[in-house]
Formats: C-alpha cells, sequence, structure tokens
C-alpha cells in the first residue's frame, strides 16, 4: 500500500525541474540560493527510489544529475568558484521560469472552458477545390523550407541521428585511463586540449570528473590558468 | 427554472445539436413534461417563424430543428465559398511540395522529412483537391500513398509534373556542413 | 437590403458557417464595406449577450463565432448524450502555458523551459486544434515554430493572446531579466 503511495507520488513530477522544485518547497530552500551538496543528495535518493521501484527513469532525470555533480565539482576546485556561481545562477533562473511555468498552467487550467458549444458547418453544397493561381516557383520554396537546402530527397539516414538518438553512458573511469594515456612519458598537455575529443556534454562530465580524480589522487598537475593551463603527469614517487 | 430560462436552454440544445431533436429528449433534459416541451417547442417556432431573423425552427414530423432562412441561402453560400480561396498556409505549401517532388509517397515519408504530425495538412490538401491518393505501399500496414493531381498543375500552371522547377543543385560540401551543424544544434538544444 | 435583412443574413451566415468568419468575407458576400460589416457585427453581438437566449455570438482575435451559451452546457449534454470533456494534463496546461506567453516559439524553447521532452504533448495539443505552426525560425535547422489558435481562445474564454491573465508579479531580487522569457532570448540559447 505504501509502495503504492510511493509510486504515484514518484510518478507525477514532469521532469527533473519539478521533481527539484518540489524538493525545494519541501525543505524549504532558499531558491536563490541553493545549497547544492544537499540539492543533489536528496535529488539522488529520489532517483534510487525510483530505481527501486523499478520506474523508467527518463534521460533528462539523469542529465540533471550529471549536472548538479558538475556544479559540485566546481565548487570544490579552487579557481572555479565564480564558474560555479554562474552555473548555480543558471540552475535557479530556470528553476524559477519553470515556476513561472507551473503558476499560469495553474492559472489556465481554471479558465479552461468544456461548456461553450458551436455546431458544425450547415451541409450546404459547395466545392472546396482550391482555384488560386500560384508561380510554379512558390513549390521550389516550400520543398526548400521542407527539406531545407540542397536537393536532398530522402529524410537523413537514422545514423544522422545517432548523436541526439543516443546518451552514452561514459565511465570515468575509462576516462581516467584515456586521460592518463595522453599524459604517459610525462608530455605536457594543455589543459583544453583534453576536451577536444569529447563528443557531447557526458563525455565532457566525464573527462572533467576523471582529471579531477587524477589531480586528488596526486597524479597529475594543473599549472598556470585559463588557456596556458597545462597538465603533466607527476612523477612516481615510489 | 423560469419560462425564460426554459425557452434559452431549449434554443441551446437545438443550436448545439444542429441535426433534429425530439421533444420527449428535451423533456428528458429539462425535467419537464413532454407535453410542455412540445408546447414550448411550438411557441418557440412561431416567435422565431415572425420575428424576420436569419435563423428559424421548423418541425420534421414529430421533432424539431433549427435551420437558417433559406433566403439567405445565397450569401451562406459566397461566404463558405470564400474560405477555399484562403491562401495555402507555410505548412501546407510545404508538405505539397514534399510530396510533389516525390510522389508517390506516403504520409510516413512527410512526416518524417517535416518532423511533425501531418494528418490535417494532408485532409485539407485532399479537400482542395490538390493530392489525391495512389493505391498503397506493398509494406506492412499498406499505408496510402499520395501524389497531386490534375488541379494541381492548373494552380501551379504546369502541363505536368515534369515541368516542376529543378530543385537547386546540391552543393555537396555545404550540405554536409548543414546537416553537422542541425545536429550539433540539436544537441546544444538537449544538453544546454 | 434593408438594416433587419443585413442583420438575418449575418445571423444566417454566422449560423450555418459553424465555424468563426472574418468580417471581410461577410463583407464581400453583403456586398458592404468591411467597417459596415464590423460594426454590424459588433451590434448584433451586443443584442445577444444582452438578450438573456440560448445562443450567444463571441469574438475571437478578429473574427466572429456563434456559440451556446455557457450556463446550458449541463442540458446539451444530456440532450446529445456527450461525457464532459477530460481536462487537460499538467504536461499539456504547462507546454500550453509557455506557448500562449512567448509565442511563436520552437519547441526547444518549451523543452529549455521545462526540462523535458515535449513533442508528444506539443502533437497532441496540435491535433486538439489549441496550437498550431506558426513558420520556422531562420537558423540553422529552421525550427518550427509554434503558437495558440483561435479554438484556444475559445476554450480559454478570452478573445484575444492580450486577454490571457498577467504573469505574476516578480519579487524576485533582480532576476527580472531572467524571467523575461522573449523570443531573443530563445534564439540566444539556441545559437549559443
Amino acid at each position: 500500500m505504501e509502495n503504492l503511495q510511493l509510486n504515484y507520488k514518484l510518478d507525477c513530477y514532469e521532469g527533473p525541474l519539478d521533481l527539484l522544485l518540489s524538493l525545494i518547497a519541501k525543505n524549504k530552500i532558499n531558491i536563490y540560493d541553493i545549497v547544492i551538496a544537499d540539492l543533489l543528495d536528496q535529488y539522488m535518493e529520489q532517483i534510487k527510489l525510483m530505481q527501486d521501484n523499478q520506474m523508467d527513469i527518463a534521460s533528462e532525470f539523469l542529465t540533471m544529475a550529471s549536472r548538479l555533480v558538475y556544479i559540485k565539482s566546481a565548487m570544490l576546485l579552487p579557481k572555479h568558484e565564480e564558474e560555479a556561481e554562474e552555473l548555480k545562477r543558471e540552475l535557479s533562473g530556470q528553476l524559477i521560469e519553470y515556476q513561472l511555468c507551473k503558476e499560469i498552467a495553474a492559472k489556465l487550467s481554471k479558465l479552461y472552458d468544456f461548456d461553450t458549444f458551436f455546431k458544425d458547418a450547415s451541409p450546404v453544397k459547395f466545392d472546396l477545390t482550391y482555384n488560386r493561381k500560384h508561380d510554379p516557383n512558390d513549390i521550389v520554396k516550400g520543398y526548400i523550407d521542407a527539406v531545407g537546402r540542397g536537393k536532398r530527397k530522402l529524410p537523413p539516414p537514422q545514423s544522422a541521428f545517432s548523436g541526439i538518438m543516443e546518451r552514452k553512458i561514459v565511465s570515468v573511469n575509462a576516462k581516467i585511463i584515456t586521460v592518463m594515456r595522453r599524459l604517459w612519458h610525462g608530455k605536457r598537455v594543455k589543459y583544453s586540449e583534453l576536451f577536444e575529443a569529447a563528443e557531447g556534454r557526458g563525455d565532457l562530465v566525464a573527462t572533467f570528473l576523471a582529471v579531477l580524480e587524477l589531480v586528488k589522487g596526486k597524479r597529475v598537475r594543473i599549472d598556470g590558468d585559463g588557456d596556458n593551463a597545462k597538465v603533466y603527469m607527476l612523477e612516481d614517487k615510489k | 427554472m423560469t419560462a425564460e430560462t426554459i425557452n434559452a436552454a431549449i434554443e441551446a440544445i437545438l443550436f448545439a445539436n444542429g441535426s433534429s431533436v425530439e421533444p420527449s429528449r428535451i423533456a428528458t433534459a429539462l425535467e419537464i413534461s413532454e407535453a410542455e416541451a412540445k408546447e414550448r417547442l411550438e411557441a418557440l417556432m412561431n416567435e422565431y417563424q415572425q420575428s424576420g431573423r436569419g435563423i428559424t425552427i421548423i418541425r420534421l414530423k414529430d421533432s424539431y430543428q433549427m435551420v437558417s432562412v433559406k433566403e439567405y441561402a445565397p450569401y451562406i453560400r459566397t461566404v463558405m465559398d470564400l474560405r477555399r480561396n484562403t491562401p495555402l498556409s507555410q505548412a501546407a505549401l510545404e508538405v505539397l511540395a514534399v510530396i510533389a517532388y516525390n510522389q508517390p509517397v506516403t504520409k510516413a515519408f512527410v512526416e518524417q522529412i517535416r518532423g511533425v504530425d501531418c494528418s490535417g495538412v494532408i485532409g485539407s490538401l485532399t479537400s482542395k483537391d490538390l493530392i489525391e491518393e495512389k493505391g498503397r505501399l506493398e509494406l506492412p500496414g499498406r499505408p496510402l500513398l499520395y501524389g497531386t493531381t490534375e488541379n494541381f498543375l492548373r494552380c501551379f500552371n504546369i502541363s505536368s509534373i515534369e515541368e516542376l522547377p529543378p530543385l537547386p543543385e546540391d552543393d555537396a560540401p555545404k550540405e554536409e556542413g548543414d546537416v553537422q551543424l542541425t545536429v550539433e544544434e540539436a544537441i546544444n538544444q538537449i544538453t544546454e
């Protein structure tokens, strides 16, 4: 019984923003100054609940989780407070916007009118045949509008969408290996170069977390800042 | 319910229903006797018929229907006729173009290109006699195929499909870039 | 044509047409000026709205439609054997809210605000004739733009978008700019 109720409650979230808003409301968190660490813990708790209940978790929920992790990590790093604050403000802004959206939706639902009827057109016989004259080039314009430039006659192959459709799960461990490989034999690599090969946000986040792990484990070191930051491996102390 | 509200309710019912309504159904809805319903319908009918309005009520056997007054039929026809001459919408033009250059095609094909449901547009293009069914595709589900009509040729001032203006040349590198950009955009939009 | 016949003809036209009619179509059919058609439609609308009848006339943007008076909906439903419509889902209301207040907007914009995929909801709102395509955004990928329909106005009992309830006052410290969502912002977000 309790389980059923829980399920019902979980089902109600319209998306990650909705879930975050409800956590913020429940815990009386200041939406303008979110404590990311707390919010992340509670968020992950809810995701875990969903998993335990064998619910399908929309990919958006996981994207948000990685976003929160990213902000939290950025806050832990010296010299990145500003970026972290920026990301936090961005999230706050988005949450405020979404809250506004929900308020308006609630207002609209009260206005919705089921009670006005109108009738179908009376069965008057008349011809609907289109008889305007067009320049034949209108049809070309229409085609270009629909398809885009070029003479693409077939819809793009399924593979063209693979970048959109799949959200790869990127393992941080795999990224650690990739990063280490690049730094092998005392190479100094520009920090930004590490991210050049990344495909999509998931990849970026994983690479970033991998670097974090390595710094924390004192395996690599980052010198300089901004565009000049260089990464290199520390000598094995053993 | 006052006499006035009952009359108004009967008007609303006759209007919304469109076709003819038996007094018994009105009696049930308004919780009045069938005799009273009939009486009121008759009275309302007389009132309408004497008012010189554009709408009236007629009795068909034992039921009643609200209709427009015959004298105004020519105006009604003109107004409804004018609707067909509203220019094609952007969506209609796009669907028509995709069908014209790729015919015969299924609705699914058009929708895949445009990325949105096109049932409504295809329906209205059919009733405008710009496209028509051209058999079915021999695939599971046997989807309908669409192609353009003779009226389409007339409206676009050509005598056969071969006369459709050629599509712009396909400059491959640019095209490639275009598609790339689109995918990238999509990713940005999703991950932002 | 006397003033009375013109009024009667307009009544007949509105009744027979069913959906909304623009004054220009009435003007053409009755061979009167558009200004006169508009004036007469307004007068007729006021007359209907004050008459206590079961039918009335409403204005939707710049066109006019004959509809039943709300109060009689329960009787109409009984006679026509209709069930009460199912209310819109929370998701549908949210998408509708974003589109109504920011139109025309892309699907990506709506998804950006809601944080979830909205394709399904947008499809169902389109088939319910609450939103419709409003051209495309001139950006790579040429995304479709959406806006609300005339039917949306009717369903929310307003005659133009300006009559939507005002946005809640924003009492946030210096976040105003953020909350005002404009197409420009959407473009920025997309093109970033």
